[in-house]
């Protein structure tokens, strides 16, 4: 197994056992910085290579596909788990999203194998970002929409750090190119996996943190965890070979629609939509969706786009 | 030396909060606040600080007494209902009146 | 507006106590706590939370005043004899009073 | 449980001015006080703490009235005329009388 | 352009457009420790090789000119700018020391260049960081200097952090030399570029914050922000050259001498003469300065340096 | 003299220049969560490949040490010294235990020396670190035993982060081997020396700090940590030859015996004997037997294990 992934185990280990290890909330902000930018400067490098009208329309169908994801979602967890509005709105607004550290785990995991995939791949993570949230306030809003604090929903997510950052990152790969960034190459890219370790080490113990919600959550939402990541990972996979996707690309974008947000998702519901149980979303997307990502997801969904190839 | 009586306003609560109490203070007529990072428990489980959607924050504001009363009932109002908020009044004495 | 008297407790003391008041508050009665990171100075010397055996923490609880005085009664007898702590109580008043 | 009356002043001020207060607050007969980082907003402008010129403390001071009124008094001459500084007191209860 | 100086502009941006994104004060604590600790060992290295005799004069020179530089500034500020005297003489210690952060971009753009300068350099940063601060207090208390906490002062700038961990790295610097430092290499040498790109972003957060100060300090501040770095940099160009300084060299001593301090000045003159506004000392060595030298400023000077050969 | 024990010195001269110079608290809990799981997966890479019969034997050899150690320490504090119970009792626990940080410096002393030392190493580290305070405590608490709050005190050991972090990167280490560790190497092997240097100002500092205790605990105390770690690194090298461990990996055992806790220990011992004076064993271990070790100390443990060959 990766040893990035290991480092989740033992985070997720030390906080169920109750160990007193705790990473200081400003390693944490640290460290997602800079994965966020790293990411961001990787995929920026080759962004001036694509030819621009290719990049375009992949641009244009993942962002109708986040747009759209929260639909399916929204209505299993209403139809099927009986949700109350808002609570469904919500969960809806966090599987339409993507989560970037789950990205960041599926790369490490395709150049291990030795897979390669399109290098302009964070620009549609940070695509994804957004329209899912829309559509989760949408939906949980229908009849009051003149109630939504748009203007501080708007800024929490365009201009929160997520964005700013991966969009940041982006823009300057893009300016200076691979020979510009070679001077910051032993921080940004040389040392990206071992941040990513330590970074999952800290998810671990969030994610161990988020286990007591569970047993809010009930069986169904454990199982919304994991099926509806498969089901996402296929329109992932067959979006990404509709707009020509090599094996490696569609294996990422099946990841990035199997992913549940817990960064941008989480902040922005919690202003637009505060009637809906935070311990919900995100104990199933931290207590379930992400370590399934992050251990077996990851090589099903390589497999998946393996097979699917038309 | 003269003091002069003011209340202490004490709101602790999500940090997702920050922005919008900054703002509501100001309208309703506070003139600062003080903000310091906290972690704790209350009836919404435990808040630890460990990552974005957990962290807390305890604002401070120092006014005149119906200033706070004006700004605890909009928070009552606004927020307390779908956001773990705690709030407490206390009388305080302040030297130079005229800043609060 | 009404308002009610509740008891604020405050424990600033060395960190390796953290967990330990924690439990005891709740056993003894608070329905929650506020913790922050602090330094300082006192009988026992100068705290300033360099590393793990430095630091102090301040602890608030609201709560009823048979409650305060129960756990400032509990702390006074388990902790202050060979630990820094510093405690004092104040009288504030909440609005929701079911919630402490 | 017998308590005893004292004053907690508290003083929020540029993190610049941490050296001096604590030096002033033992010289005019403080035992002890606590500090802890924050940021806020006030007369001065938005103090954020992004980095080093941009920082506030809280300073609180558990002592007698007359030491309490000493200090107030000695960080009004001194310091608020040309410094970010918030200043109030409290009246609080300790236990162990002796330490403050 | 240099990534690191778009990673600056990027934090301008998102300051400006009012974004979320806040980097943790421990963070920027770290990158400063590390930036100064970096700087110092990388010129504490080659101390050991260069002849006493020569350092001795040039050092000797940079002293001095850190004492004067101050007063042509003071006389500006208070005849054309009319300000009153603690405002002058604060604002005057300001660009008489050196920003730090601004030397090391300085010497990333020249190893871009491939523009060689002498390795002892850090210790003319370290040398230029008080004198101006001495002289900023003396102009503001002409007459009244038994009311300085001088004790105060002094241990503010000489055992701020600033000082000892430059001269610090440089005595360790020099104590191992080349070979000692292998081991630490990894860290303190290949990921110089890599953290000064992360702490510009912070800086960049920190100018936009300080735009607003620009409105108060008004037009003949803002001029004084750009014309007196190219002042400045004429006069450090002029005594590099005098003191036998290569082209690099020359183009260093240029940005310092045209570099306004924000770490160490504001310190200790917040102590020293509290009645000055630090909004405006901060807001135009920040808000304009910094910005001004990392973009135009450096490339300018290095051009300066080479007309100036004799 | 190697560059990691200058900072340290560097940390020292500072804290007693009562400079500012003060490293956030999240770098230094970052940094040693960094050299705790750096030591373990350095460590846990080469375990698998040691047979482990050999290492059984070693180990219990080391934990049998571990539960020892503290009784002759104890002896002479309580005799010698005239400490009360409680005192002698949890410095003996200190000095029985281990210091992660003295051992790091004492394998950056041995690659620098070129001296090769069984890479399983770490593995004795986590065994020492808990049973001398176990010892402690039953040392105090002869008689009242059932007051030990023993449930705190077991999990604050053996949950704490060292152990956690420790014996959690060894099992990563071990479980990927190290091909498995090659894409995070240059985060958690390259800037191993660099953290460790940055580690060891932050020590400085503290260090530093503790110099005033010392007076409190007099000369007799000072003698103890010098004399002290001499003799068990005595016992640490017999035991290591008797168990065949090599040059290096007697020299290093020597080092752990003779180096005393200032992570585990203290945070233990204040839980459980909290009438101990803290000031006592902290004051010795990182004003006195710390700076010892990681200078001279170091070096006569090598040439201690090289004269002891049978
Ligand atoms: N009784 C209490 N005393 C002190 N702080 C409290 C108390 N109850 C709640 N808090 C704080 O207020 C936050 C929100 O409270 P709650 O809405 O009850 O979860 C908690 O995370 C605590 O930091
Ligand atoms: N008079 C005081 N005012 C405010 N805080 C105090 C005072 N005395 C002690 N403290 C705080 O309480 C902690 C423990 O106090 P002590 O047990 O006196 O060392 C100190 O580290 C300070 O943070
Ligand atoms: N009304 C207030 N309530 C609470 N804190 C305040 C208030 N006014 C100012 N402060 C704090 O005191 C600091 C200095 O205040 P000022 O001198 O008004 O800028 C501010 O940065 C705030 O942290
Ligand atoms: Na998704
Ligand atoms: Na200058
Ligand atoms: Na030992």
């Amino acid at each position: 197994m990766d040893p990035v992934v290991l480092f989740f185990l033992l985070g997720v280990f030390a906080k169920l056992a109750r160990s007193d290890l705790r990473l200081p909330e400003a390693l944490y902000e640290t460290l997602s910085i800079f994965l966020l930018l790293a990411i961001g400067l990787k995929g920026g490098i080759e962004l001036a290579k694509v030819p621009l009208g290719s990049v375009a329309v992949q641009a244009f169908a993942v962002l109708a596909m986040g747009f759209l994801l929260p639909l399916p979602a929204f209505a299993i967890l209403r139809g099927l788990g009986r949700l109350s509005r808002p609570d469904a709105a919500s969960i809806a607004a966090h599987y339409g999203s993507v989560s970037v550290v789950t990205f960041a785990v599926a790369t490490t995991f395709l150049s291990k194998r030795e897979v390669a995939y399109e290098t302009h791949m964070p620009l549609f993570v940070a695509l994804l970002e957004t329209p899912a949230i829309v559509t989760g306030i949408l939906l949980a809003r229908m009849g009051t929409l003149a109630s939504v604090r748009w203007r501080a929903v708007a800024h929490e997510v365009l201009l929160g750090k997520t964005l700013v950052l991966l969009l940041g990152g982006l823009a300057i790969g893009a300016a200076v190119g691979p020979d510009g960034i070679e001077p910051i190459k032993p921080m940004f890219i040389d040392l990206f996996k071992g941040v990513l370790a330590l970074f999952l080490l800290e998810m671990g113990l969030v994610a161990g943190g988020r286990v007591a919600d569970l047993r809010r959550a009930g069986v169904f939402l454990i199982g919304f965890g994991v099926v509806v990541p498969l089901i996402f990972a296929c329109i992932g996979a067959i979006v990404a070979r509709l707009v020509g996707l090599s094996d490696g690309g569609t294996a990422l974008l099946a990841t990035m629609a199997a992913s549940a947000s817990y960064i941008a998702a989480p902040t922005a519901m919690r202003i637009a939509v505060p009637e809906a149980n935070p311990a919900l979303s995100i104990g199933v997307a931290l207590g379930v969706t992400f370590p399934f990502n992050i251990t077996l997801g990851i090589p099903l969904y390589l497999r998946l786009a393996e097979a699917l190839r038309f | 030396m003269q003091t002069h009586a003011r209340k202490l306003l004490v709101v602790i609560c999500e940090a997702a909060l920050e922005k919008m109490l900054i703002e509501d203070a100001r309208r309703l007529g506070a003139a600062g606040y003080t903000i310091a990072d906290v972690r704790g428990s209350g009836r919404g489980g435990t808040r630890e600080g460990a990552w974005e959607a957990d962290r807390s924050i305890e604002m401070k504001v120092i006014c005149e007494a119906a200033v706070a009363e004006r700004f605890a009932a909009h928070v009552m109002a606004t927020y307390c209902e779908h956001y773990s908020v705690t709030m407490y009044l206390d009388d305080v004495s302040v030297l130079r009146p005229e800043k609060f």
